[in-house]
């Protein structure tokens, strides 16, 4: 067999073994791939809006995405908004959800950041940064609250700042109320609409 | 290549041949993902799995293998067995593919792999490339270890999540960060030289 | 001092007539009066902070010199003392005591040693120790308290800086008073809060041509064109020149740290524009980063650049052509 | 906008090699001299603005449309082997200049993490094309930046009577922690 000959099949043979060896990893593992996603997405709807049994993607584009949740009923009980901002290092990744009317957001939680451990990365924390974002009234865009105060002191539109992590908190706030006028705009020229119960 | 013994073969990936403190290969991953214990463990373990079936398949094969396309077969093979691990992370363990990110496909480029599949596979029996692959992957590992143990100590007061240091500790959050990975890194070597100095006197 | 003859010492003997411990000698009486007033601004804790630093510098520097078989009389030069006496005046009075140390140790070993001490270093050895002490305790480096002369009723205090960046100052009309800058009634870094003070030890380090006062000016120069541009485009958003130039870590900075003659360039046109270099990435930081003071950063930075602006700005020899490729 | 915004940030912020670590066997490699330093810096940028486009036209039209995610990996891999070879090949016959100037610098890139680093960060981030071409180019930049300076400061060090265990590689990762503090500086400029 010539030298030529031989390099091709070895090449050949080799490529098509991997090939078949990945395409049965791929096949047996896709499923599981596929559902850990969805499930981290599906888990941070549910936390965002409560009383969630099922939702329903209505407008997706990069980095932001809105899905219609709704009760064991059926009713709608509001939107989950993923969307994402740059903070201090990198992208900041959040799902927040907010009632039919978009009104009030219920809570916000944060999926992905790498922020600087310790400081930025807060906005995880409940108790630092999260807690003061639950059941804020967002008829107006939110307002941060410099230097953070006792939580019975902020009023229905402001959240707390994370002391020391002005930037960090700032990308979270600047990115939700951008998310919500876009929303708002959405609907407003009819792209995003909910089959039936509308919630008004 | 033959005068050494078994388990000369596998010791000398631990000290003497260590991968990244003697051969400084495969620095990339050492230094991205040993912010964690847990990272630097699932991290060597992975390397280990790329590593040993990609010694076994290359000394099994490296008869069939015409000179002129070696390297391109060997990227394939490991290429092979970095999808696998890769996709075995994603699909069992989300967290850790999610913390170690691009670092695991990254795993093909790791100079070690390849390095070892040129230096030393190519040229050897099954079982001896085993035990070689085993040596330094354990060599690999340990360095892992040593790395993500300092760094996590330090910078966050755990191992392996444990509290380790008590509240009086201020974690010093730079050994979790870019810059820590290299000063800790480069301070370690200079250690490991000193050592080395004095093992090689004592003899 | 006893001049002392025929002691073989490392550079920058080449670049400086003077002897290395009667330059270092000069730089720490001249940022005695700033020491003198953050004593009197921050009281105990300062003391704390300086006592800290300096003997955590002293004894890593003997440590090094001790184990690398040096002379140890080289401790008394003054560099070391120099490195821990600034370390001290760019932390913030609440930092807790082994903060304070870690940061010294790191400033002497990581700064200055690793490189073979004295005279070999890339980066200023102070702001490597700050900069390490910045990313380690992020928290703790960003926690001030207003001088003892200073009556506020908030319970979280910020610089003047971060008062600029962080709440809008210049909107809100809450601007630190060039005034308070100037005699360092303000909240700050240790040494760095009195721009009267440091100026003081400045003027008499340029008297005895201790160091180059073109870095300073270079600083001071593209900092103020730089931060000038905004601020007469937009007065009612920017702060202007003279805010930025006597507040935060410029005069310190620019005068006592760019300036060390192992960190900065050895030709003049490198000299230039490194100096031109810092002022405008403070300005870059101040007005567009994350944080609201950038001169430990920019110096840093800049020090990176060092080698490669003594190799490209290399005056030629006389009558040496240029190479033709 | 967004486009300088993932520029900026490949070269200062996300600095491919203080940052994610990626590049660092030729950036402590071909470190210790500065002509080296900044031919290896221009062969990967280089590589990486072709691998960028490559890749992208890979993933977006054959990888993702026919679900063949799993085969990233293998097909970056051997796509950024041939380039490689292909580049070294072109150069070689169109200027014999650039090639003396690159050419042993080009096989070394092959096992470079930094080329693989970027097609899969690419891909990881979800750039379109334009964005994956601007961040090809930037962490080609970026990486160039950093080589030159630490063989700049490496020259210089040679004069110094650096320890002798931290001597090479030691001192170097000493250097390359001190250039991320200072890189820390940059951090927040982009929004």
């Amino acid at each position: 067999m010539s030298l030529s000959s031989r390099m091709i099949i070895v090449l050949t043979s080799v490529g098509v073994l991997s090939g078949a060896l990945l395409s049965t990893v791929g096949l047996l593992t896709r499923a599981r791939i596929e559902a850990n996603r969805l499930k981290e997405i599906e888990e941070a709807i549910v936390s965002v809006v409560p009383g969630t049994e099922t939702n329903q993607k209505l407008y997706e584009e990069k980095d932001f995405t809105v899905y219609a949740t709704r009760d064991a009923e059926g009713q709608v009980t509001g939107y989950a908004i993923y969307t994402a901002g740059t903070g201090f290092q990198d992208k900041i990744v959040i799902m927040f959800g907010t009632d039919a009317a978009i009104q009030k957001i219920f809570r916000l939680t944060i999926l992905d950041q790498k922020e600087t451990p310790g400081l930025g990365a807060k906005i995880t924390d409940e108790e630092a940064f999260l807690k003061y974002w639950e059941n804020k009234d967002c008829s107006q865009p939110l307002a941060l609250r410099k230097p953070p105060v006792a939580l019975e002191e902020l009023s229905s539109s402001e959240v707390n700042v994370i002391t020391g992590a002005t930037i960090s908190s700032e990308a979270v706030l600047n990115t939700v109320n951008d998310s919500l006028a876009k929303l708002r705009s959405l609907i407003q020229d009819g792209t995003i609409q909910i089959e039936g119960n509308n919630g008004q | 290549m033959a005068s050494k013994t078994l388990s000369q073969e596998f010791i000398k990936g631990l000290w003497d041949e260590n991968p990244i403190f003697r051969q400084l290969l495969g620095m990339c991953p050492t230094l991205a993902v040993t912010n964690a214990v847990i990272n630097g463990i699932a991290m060597g373990l992975a390397t280990t799995f790329v590593l040993v079936f990609s010694s076994i398949v290359v000394a099994s094969i490296k008869k069939l293998i015409p000179n002129q396309v070696r390297i391109a077969s060997y990227i394939v093979v490991i290429a092979t067995f970095v999808t696998m691990a890769d996709r075995f992370l994603a699909a069992f363990f989300p967290p850790i593919s999610k913390s170690l990110g691009p670092y695991v496909p990254l795993i093909v480029v790791n100079c070690i792999i390849l390095g070892r599949q040129e230096a030393f596979s190519s040229k050897n029996s099954v079982g001896r490339s085993f035990i070689d692959a085993l040596g330094m992957s354990l060599g690999f590992i340990i360095a892992l270890l040593i790395l993500s143990s300092i760094r996590e100590i330090l910078g966050a007061g755990t191992w392996l999540g444990h509290q380790v240091l008590g509240p009086w500790f201020k974690p010093w959050i730079i050994m979790i960060l870019p810059p820590g990975a290299f000063l800790t890194l480069g301070v370690l070597l200079g250690l490991i030289m000193v050592i080395d100095r004095k093992l090689q006197r004592s003899v | 001092m006893a001049e002392r003859t025929f002691i073989i010492k490392t550079s920058p003997h080449l670049r400086h007539p003077d002897s290395v411990p009667k330059i270092m000698y000069a730089v720490i009486i001249s940022l005695l009066p700033a020491v003198i007033a953050s004593l009197y601004f921050f009281r105990f804790r300062a003391v704390i902070i300086y006592v800290a630093c300096l003997v955590g510098a002293l004894v890593t520097e003997a440590l090094f010199l001790v184990v690398r078989k040096k002379p140890l009389a080289t401790l008394l030069d003054g560099s070391a003392a120099i490195t821990g006496l600034l370390l001290a005046m760019t932390l913030p009075p609440t930092l807790r005591v082994d903060q304070a140390v870690i940061g010294a140790v790191m400033a002497i070993a990581l700064g200055k040693q690793v490189f073979g001490g004295l005279g070999y270093n890339i980066f200023n050895p102070a702001l490597v120790g700050r900069a390490f002490l910045q990313t380690a305790f992020p928290v703790a480096m960003t926690t001030w308290i207003p001088p003892v002369t200073k009556v506020v009723n908030t319970v979280t205090y910020a610089t003047p800086l971060g008062n600029l960046k962080f709440q809008n100052a210049v909107v809100q009309h809450t601007l630190t008073p060039i005034k308070d800058l100037f005699w360092g009634n303000v909240g700050g870094c240790l040494g760095e809060t009195s721009a009267l003070a440091l100026l003081i030890g400045a003027v008499y380090l340029l008297f005895r041509k201790a160091i180059d006062w073109k870095i300073p000016a270079g600083i001071i120069l593209s900092l103020s064109l730089f931060t000038g541009v905004f601020w007469l485009a937009q007065p009612d958003k920017y702060a202007s020149p003279l805010f930025h130039i006597f507040s935060g870590g410029l005069i310190i900075g620019a005068f006592f740290m760019a300036t060390d003659m192992v960190t900065s360039p050895i030709t003049p046109r490198g000299t230039i524009i490194y100096a031109l270099g810092i002022g405008l990435l403070i300005g870059l930081i101040r007005l567009f980063g994350g944080y609201p003071e950038g001169v430990m950063y920019s110096i840093l930075l800049m020090n990176t650049f060092v080698p490669l602006l003594n190799r490209y700005t290399r005056p030629r020899i006389l009558g040496e052509r240029r190479k033709k490729e | 906008m967004e486009l300088l915004a993932i520029f900026i940030s490949a070269i200062l912020i996300n600095n491919f090699v203080l940052h994610y670590f990626l590049g660092i066997c030729p950036f402590l490699g071909v470190s210790k001299k500065l002509d080296s330093a900044i031919s290896m810096g221009l062969a990967v940028t280089f590589v990486m603005t072709i691998t960028a486009v490559v890749s992208w036209i890979i993933n977006h039209w054959i990888l993702l449309p026919y679900k063949l995610e799993y085969l990233q990996i293998v097909s970056f891999i051997l796509v950024i082997a041939s380039l490689v070879q292909l580049v070294e090949m072109f150069i070689r016959k169109t200027s014999p200049p650039l090639y003396q100037a690159l050419g042993i610098f080009l096989p070394l890139i092959t096992t470079n993490c930094a080329i693989m680093g970027l097609a899969l960060l690419a891909a990881l981030k979800n750039y379109n094309f334009m964005e994956t071409v601007v961040f090809g180019v930037g962490s080609g930049l970026g990486f160039t930046l950093a080589i030159v300076l630490m063989a700049g400061i490496r020259e210089q060090l040679d004069l110094a009577d650096v320890p002798e265990p931290l001597k090479g590689a030691g001192i170097a990762l000493i250097v390359a922690g001190i250039m991320a503090l200072g890189f820390f500086g940059f951090s927040g400029m982009i929004k």
